[in-house]
């Protein structure tokens, strides 16, 4: 029985790793622009297709489409927050939400337009290879996911500390008036924002094409715990985001183990969302606070 | 004559949508074939035309849709796949007097102690999938020469997946296997591996699923990865799905599924009818498809015997439906409907995905191969 | 008794301890000054005891009853309003019906809570503007607004924090004529501000508060002329022109 | 003046609703509808209008008044209609007085989330993540829990009979003239908190919670005597929702989509406002129908994954796709539509459409005062 | 060094300035005056191009600026420390000061500012590491005054540099305003602080109603009738 725990741990750790990158993208726009982002999960949806079609009509390994989708996914989150969000930013919260979530519903309907509502599935040779680890299986292209994500985590910590340009994204997120008075470009720090923002959760889809199906819904599961993370680790807190990530991944994954019922798993991230905006608004590890 | 209009509503837009447009495919293509054989006789070679409802997939949208359906005169409504848009729109469809052929949807209680006058169930109830389910399990694996004591069932936690399951607890008993645990799981999740985990570890004759496609398609990948080598055993769904077999190519190999019908099905012209669907819509013909067929002819025969579009008189006719033998290309003898509207006569059978196909193994009578049983390790195959 | 007494008030934030050990006492019809070098914690002591911080040590007492861990709409409905350092209009309500919330304090009825908006909006000098939306209203008048919302509450002891800050020096001559009206009607103040001129001119008694602490009490000529205050507080410049500013 | 003019438009627009019915079936409506739109079908319709032009005022109390955001009113709606059935099925209790159990219920039930939440101070989006928290919350529990039929859901007794006692009526008429007293109760109902004390208080709360506090606002009071307000009403909508569809199950109900019709015609209409809900429900809830008219039905049918798969050029597969799109694609034409409507709404007019129409008024106003 | 000429702007449809003109010399304190209301905050951000301007030509140094974008003009120089202090209150004050100096030229130059920041105001060094939300009132000034110098400004705009401190940092604000005088940079300033200002400014102009009213040397108009009827309250 042990086994089985270490293997849900194992695993849990590992979604838990990708949900950190979905997770620190939404994080990013939550906190630069206040903007609740319902439309995330979508822009993950069409990352996953992307490397789907690159594979399936191209043999593009979809590792290489990650690596291609950063300019791609930057430019197109770059023209959406132009178009679409720049007019509801500093709006109210409900009219933002409303914006985000007509966003949603259209990206999906027109992915099922364009891509029609089947599910598919990349393929590729060594979908499912896995190695032994003390009793546990785990699958290399899961824990290529897991290590991509963190990769793309940390990269984009250093570049919000350490650059004057992450500096003033973290400065746009706190007052509009005083970053313009120092010259930042806002429009374009919103725009690197939500370009970031959608590279994240773009990537995140493609690495987890070899082992994840791909269909025009795939996307509000994922954004929906995405906020519980974002909020579990603190607003704008990107080390907390990936704590938290690995926190709810462990939780739904050995949940599923101990609850009554594995579909009753949900219920214990909901839970200890619920628990944690209560006691500690601010996050488990800090951050700009309920 | 003037055209016939024939309500059709099925989820066209949302997550099941997938399977809506195939089931609707079934019925395109009847209403094709018998247009081309001159229409409806009795009316003077009226020809059908079909009228969409697009539900959706919601409940609401599905009453909004069978209003909308009943005011463009259609003389009556086959739909709607999911039991949860059915239970509504078959009520509305009684208080308007308009026929409503189910094909698909299966929840025993969309017929059972309702007293509907107008709603006629062409596919078995839920519970008999589990039945034959079940009885596919003790057969075979007897047959085999090591019979099975255990099963474990893994399930989504909707409608479909629970009431399927209740039906299953209940025939394993009856059929002396011992349920070792029953696990529900939340439908779309993006990680099973800690649920697999858990069934390898229990470590059953056979493993019992209810799922849509994207779960059977993670959970067979998820079984792989761990190397769980336990027969898997799917209720239709998901597991009779084509994309089961383009999403996982070889690794779909060996899944068994419970079935409404398939191809190489013992009945005359089902190959034939086959055939034709496959090459008007690109997708081989599935047992969905093959109920909305069916349930299109049924629709015909009524009309024909009625000579009359009248909602009542249709009602009526549908009520003496007999269509028998080779008419019936379902694997069983005859589509007629009891009191309830239920079709009494309706039985599944087995099949095992060899070599990328779905062959019909159970009941013996019609399989057209014998079963793969026990499964080899993945690593063997 | 006192209106309105602390003892040993004291809050920490962190390491810092903001407030400590203040010993503070309002009499019924007093104007009483609180000054202090900026960060000195006098609007944390403000926070304090209006309600919106609850101190680490320490007693408040209003109208002879504790008030320590109240809400701050309790507070204000026992009689004791506060106005924010930073203002705080509700920016899509016309300045009437900001003033109306406060006005519904006493008022349940829409009519009454109007008449005495209105009242108190042409006491403050806001008449004018009085169909402009809070957000519409610069910082000057917006402190206006702050003083009119407290005023409407009809409290009895009104905490005021900076409310002339921002003010030309004319228009500070005509508030303080307001709060001159405002005294003559009963109510008693407390003022945080660092415009001498008002303070000079209103104070019966200040304080002044130190690293947290208060370090003086007195008469307003007596506060000029203590040297710890014009060390921490007032510069040397000040008290040299002060001398004639103050006079006239 | 322009109010007043208001005034008489709504009457006109009440009176017509009051006959409506009686002309349904006409020949002009018949003429005038497109597509089988007229008799029961157009008064579906304008049950759902009404509806949900109720449901969006009751969130319009929380959500838009008191300004904290809910997306989890499926809760309220879902627990409001399990009650009244399990009422009326166990107990035989009529859903008449059923309602009115379930809206002291959900109320309960709100005030103990809104004492929760704002006891700890939750605001802004974090509340509005804890009600979506909540509702998935409520969701589970009820697809779990035997007794209140778990993931079946009840389906409710079916009398082809029925009495006005059973809430259940064979002709469209009876749950018409329902749903258009509970939308105007719900508008009168708002309209009297508009110009109350309790109204001043939320909109304050909605727009400076400290100010408001120290002003003398009891803001937590508040927030709780909305939310639970908000939610008995909403609770009520799940009762008359139960009674017409006959059928009540968690995972329709309780889900994210129903959340969002509810507060979606709010938010379109104008939060806040006394009859924004309303003009957001009588816009959405058409076009909604009429998107699905213009776009009848899904795609081609044809399977994307055979094109992908099929031995061809490039070319020729992208060729066959253009086909393929211009067929229809693999359908969701109806949602795009009604996806873009809605994105032109909210980025036209963010306020919502009354505030929108205000502005231009006042607008025009100005100018004139200007040129004059 | 900086011309205005015809300025009209407002907010929404709603005109503020109905066709301000003002010059001031390189080097020089200039200071805006007036009645709340006037428009004194909105000449400033229409300089700063925060408020775009409808109307009228605004140059720096014989270049005109007033189609540039906010940052253009931050890097010719032209730098505004807002109303209310607009400090990032989360980050750090020495984060704040940073940000100030986001600009290249600004940049390389970033080490040697900020030392010279912290020798204006000792205060700031000792709370380099405080988040700046948490500053008292005073501190948060000198965090926006010591922001704005860290973009190497050639016009400081400083509107209501005093409001809210207490007297002794009063002193110390206008000594530095002395300070960056003498170190060539212009400064252009609202004050409500009227006597101070005008004691210490070459120039100044009394706005009403969007209009510049009256215009002088400071001194000249701390005599003058009406200035300190209105303003001065004698
Ligand atoms: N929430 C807080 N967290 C940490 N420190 C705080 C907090 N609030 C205030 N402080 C600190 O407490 C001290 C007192 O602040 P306070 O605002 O009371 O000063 P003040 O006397 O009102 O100053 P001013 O005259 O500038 O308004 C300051 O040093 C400030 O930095
Ligand atoms: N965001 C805004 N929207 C609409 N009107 C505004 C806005 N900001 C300011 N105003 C109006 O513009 C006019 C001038 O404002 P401004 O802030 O320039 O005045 P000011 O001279 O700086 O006054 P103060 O001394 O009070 O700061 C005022 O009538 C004010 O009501
Ligand atoms: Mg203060
Ligand atoms: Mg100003």
């Amino acid at each position: 029985m042990s086994d089985v725990y270490l293997q849900a741990l194992i695993s849990g750790l590992m979604i838990g790793g990708v949900y950190a990158l979905v997770a620190v993208g939404l994080t990013l726009i939550f906190g630069v622009m206040d903007i609740i982002n319902f439309a995330h999960g979508e822009f993950l949806m069409f990352g996953m297709y992307g490397a789907f079609f690159a594979s399936a009509l191209f043999g593009i390994d979809p590792y290489l489409s990650a690596v291609m989708a950063l300019p791609l996914f930057f430019a197109i989150g770059w023209a959406v927050q132009g178009v679409l969000i720049r007019p509801v930013v500093g709006k109210s919260h409900a009219i933002q939400i409303l914006l985000t979530l007509g966003l949603s519903l259209l990206m999906q309907a027109l992915a099922q337009f364009l891509f029609s509502a089947d599910f598919q599935s990349l393929k590729v040779d060594y979908g499912s290879a896995t190695f032994d680890l003390s009793g546990a299986r785990v699958s290399y292209t899961r824990l290529a996911a897991f290590a991509i994500s963190m990769g793309m985590c940390a990269a984009l910590w250093v570049f919000l500390q350490r650059t004057d340009t992450g500096k003033a994204l973290r400065a746009c997120a706190e007052e509009h008036e005083g970053a313009q008075a120092v010259g930042i470009d806002i429009a374009r720090m919103y725009k690197i924002a939500f370009g970031l923002g959608i590279a994240c959760v773009a990537i995140a889809g493609i690495v987890m094409t070899p082992f994840f199906y791909v269909a025009p819904v795939v996307g509000p599961k994922f954004t929906l715990v995405a906020f519980v993370i974002v909020v579990l680790g603190g607003l704008g807190n990107i080390p907390g985001a990936v704590a938290g990530a690995l926190i709810v991944g462990v939780v739904e994954s050995v949940g599923a183990l101990v609850m009554p019922s594995p579909s009753l798993k949900d219920l214990a991230v909901y839970v200890l969302f619920i628990l944690v905006l209560l006691f500690r608004p601010q996050g488990l590890f800090g951050g700009k606070g309920a | 004559a003037d055209d016939i209009p024939v309500g059709i509503l099925l989820p066209l837009s949302g997550s099941v949508a997938p399977i809506g447009i195939n089931n609707r495919r079934g019925h395109e293509l009847a209403i094709e074939e018998i247009n081309a054989a001159g229409g409806i006789k009795s009316l003077g070679g009226a020809k059908l035309v079909m009228v969409d409802g697009d539900t959706q997939g919601n409940p609401n949208v599905g009453i909004s849709e069978v209003e909308k359906l009943a005011r463009r005169d259609v003389v009556a409504i086959m739909g709607a796949y999911q039991s949860g848009v059915t239970f509504p729109t078959t009520q509305m469809a009684e208080r308007l007097g308009v026929p409503y052929i189910d094909p698909v949807a299966i929840a025993d209680s969309i017929t059972e102690g309702r007293g509907f006058k107008y709603t006629f169930k062409v596919s078995p109830l839920a519970s008999w999938y589990a039945r034959d389910q079940i009885r596919f399990v003790v057969d075979t694996s007897t047959a085999a020469g090591n019979p099975a004591k255990s099963v474990v069932l893994l399930h989504e936690d909707t409608l479909f997946g629970t009431s399927t399951a209740e039906g299953q607890v209940k025939a394993a008993k009856e059929y002396g296997l011992e349920v070792l645990a029953d696990i529900s799981y939340p439908k779309d999740t993006p990680d099973m591996t800690s649920i697999i985990a858990q069934v390898k570890d229990l470590n059953p004759d056979a493993l019992l699923l209810v799922s849509y496609i994207n779960d059977a398609v993670l959970i067979t990948r998820t079984m792989k990865e761990l190397g769980v080598n336990i027969p898997i055993v799917g209720t239709s769904a998901g597991h009779i799905d084509p994309a089961y077999i383009t999403n996982l190519a070889k690794d779909a190999d060996l899944t068994f599924t419970v079935g409404e019908w398939n191809v190489d099905i013992d009945k005359a012209g089902a190959a034939e009818i086959a055939k034709r669907f496959e090459e008007k819509f690109g997708v081989p013909m599935n047992g969905h498809a093959a109920e909305t067929y069916m349930s299109t002819m049924v629709l015909r025969d009524a009309l024909e015997r009625a000579g009359s579009t009248d909602r009542a008189k249709l009602r009526d006719a549908l009520a003496e439906t007999r269509i028998c033998g080779d008419d019936n290309i379902l694997p069983y003898d005859c589509i007629r409907f009891g009191e309830s509207g239920q079709s009494p006569e309706a039985q599944l059978v087995v099949l095992q995905i060899v070599d990328g196909v779905h062959k019909t193994v159970w009941p013996p009578e019609v399989a057209a191969t014998k079963p793969v049983w026990p499964v080899p390790a993945w690593d063997a195959r | 008794m006192s209106l309105m007494e602390a003892k040993g008030v004291t809050r920490r934030f962190g390491g810092l301890t903001a407030v400590n050990a203040v010993d503070f006492r309002v009499e019924q019809g007093e104007i009483v000054g609180l000054i202090g070098p900026n960060g000195a914690g006098k609007t944390t002591f403000f926070n304090l005891i209006s309600g919106f911080l609850r101190p680490d040590e320490g007693e408040i007492r209003f109208d002879g009853q504790s008030i320590i861990g109240h809400k701050p709409s309790d507070i204000c409905k026992r009689g004791m309003t506060r106005t924010f350092q930073i203002v705080k209009p509700f920016p899509e309500m016309t300045v009437t019906d900001n003033v109306m919330v406060g006005a519904f304090n006493h008022h349940r009825d829409r009519a009454a809570a109007r008449a005495k908006a209105s009242e108190v909006i042409e006491l403050v000098g806001l008449g004018p503007q009085a169909a402009k939306l809070g957000r519409e209203l610069t910082v000057a008048g917006r402190k206006r607004v702050e003083l009119a919302k407290a005023l409407a509450t009809e409290p009895k002891l009104m905490l005021l924090d900076e409310v002339m800050a921002g003010l030309t020096p004319s228009e500070v001559a005509g508030m303080i004529e307001v709060l001159g009206r405002v005294r003559a009607a009963g109510v008693t103040m407390v003022i945080v501000e660092h415009v001498m001129q008002v303070i000079m001119n209103l104070s019966d008694r200040i304080y002044v508060l130190h690293h947290g602490e208060a370090i003086a009490e007195g008469a307003p000529d007596q506060i000029v002329s203590d040297a710890k205050v014009t060390k921490a507080y007032l510069g040397e410049s000040f008290v040299a022109e002060a001398g004639g500013g103050a006079a006239s | 003046m322009a109010a007043l003019r208001a005034n008489w438009f709504y009457l006109a627009v009440l009176i017509g609703l009051l006959i409506l019915p009686a002309y349904a079936e006409s020949e002009f409506v018949t003429a005038v509808m497109p597509r089988g739109l007229s008799g029961s079908a157009l008064l579906h319709i304008f049950v759902l209008i009404f509806f949900f032009a109720f449901m969006s005022q009751a969130w319009n109390i929380i959500g838009g008044f008191a300004g904290q955001l809910s997306i989890g009113h499926a809760a309220f709606f879902g627990i409001g209609a399990y009650v009244s059935t399990i009422c009326y099925v166990h107990l035989g209790l009529t859903p008449w007085l059923g309602m009115f159990v379930a809206a002291v219920f959900t109320a309960l039930v709100g005030a103990g989330l809104g004492l929760i939440s704002f006891h700890y101070g939750l605001k802004g989006p974090f509340f509005a993540l804890v009600t979506v928290a909540f509702a998935e919350i409520t969701r589970l529990i009820l697809l779990h829990w035997e007794f209140v039929g778990a993931a079946n859901g009840i389906l409710l007794p079916f009398s082809p009979n029925p009495t006005f006692w059973e809430f259940q009526f064979t002709s469209k008429e009876p749950y018409y003239y329902i749903a258009l007293a509970m939308m105007l109760a719900s508008i009168a109902l708002v309209a009297w908190i508009a110009r109350s004390r309790f109204g001043y208080y939320l909109h304050a709360i909605r727009q400076d919670e400290d100010a408001a506090e120290a002003v003398g606002v009891p803001t937590k009071r508040c927030k709780v005597q909305a939310i639970a307000l908000s939610a008995a009403l909403a609770g009520l909508g799940g009762t008359f929702y139960a009674q017409y569809t006959q059928y009540i199950v968690p995972d329709d109900m309780v889900v994210g989509r129903v959340s969002v019709e509810i507060l979606l015609g709010a938010v379109i209409g104008g939060a806040g406002t006394v009859m924004g809900p309303i003009v957001g429900a009588f816009i959405l809830i058409p076009v909604g129908e009429a998107t699905r008219v213009i776009f009848e039905g899904g795609g081609t049918g044809t399977s994307l994954s055979t094109l992908i798969a099929a031995d061809m050029s490039f070319g020729d597969k992208f060729v066959a796709y253009l086909d393929y799109l211009a067929a229809g694609g693999g359908g969701g034409l109806a949602i795009i539509l009604y996806g873009c409507l809605l994105m032109v709404v909210v980025l036209g007019m963010p306020g919502g459409v009354l505030p929108w129409l205000a502005g231009l008024r006042a607008r025009a106003r100005r100018r004139a005062e200007a040129s004059a | 060094m900086l011309r205005i000429s015809g300025l009209r702007t407002g907010y929404g449809d709603v005109p503020i300035l109905h066709g301000l003109d003002l010059e001031i010399e390189e080097g020089m304190i200039g200071a805006v005056v007036g009645a709340n209301g006037a428009g004194k905050t909105t000449t400033m951000r229409a300089i700063a191009g925060i408020l775009p301007a409808w109307q009228g030509e605004i140059h720096v140094a014989g270049e005109r600026i007033d189609g540039l974008a906010p940052q253009k003009r931050v890097e010719a120089g032209v730098i505004l420390v807002p109303e209310g202090r607009r400090l990032f209150p989360s980050m750090s004050v020495r984060e704040n000061l940073e940000l100030g100096s986001l600009h290249p030229r600004a940049r390389s130059a970033r080490a040697g500012t900020l030392e010279q920041v912290f020798e204006i105001f000792p205060r700031l060094r000792e709370r380099e590491n405080q988040r700046a939300g948490t500053l008292s009132g005073g501190e948060q000034q000198m965090c926006a005054i010591g922001r704005g110098l860290m973009g190497l400004p050639r016009v400081l705009m400083l509107d209501e540099p005093s409001l809210g401190l207490a007297p002794i940092v009063v002193e110390t604000i206008f000594d530095v305003v002395r300070r960056i005088r003498a170190e060539g940079v212009t400064v252009l300033m609202v004050e409500q602080n009227v006597r101070h200002a005008l004691a210490l400014s070459d120039r100044a102009w009394v706005l009403e109603h969007g209009r510049i009213e009256i215009e002088g040397a400071g001194d000249e108009m701390l005599a003058d009738e009406r200035v300190r009827r209105a303003y001065l309250g004698m």
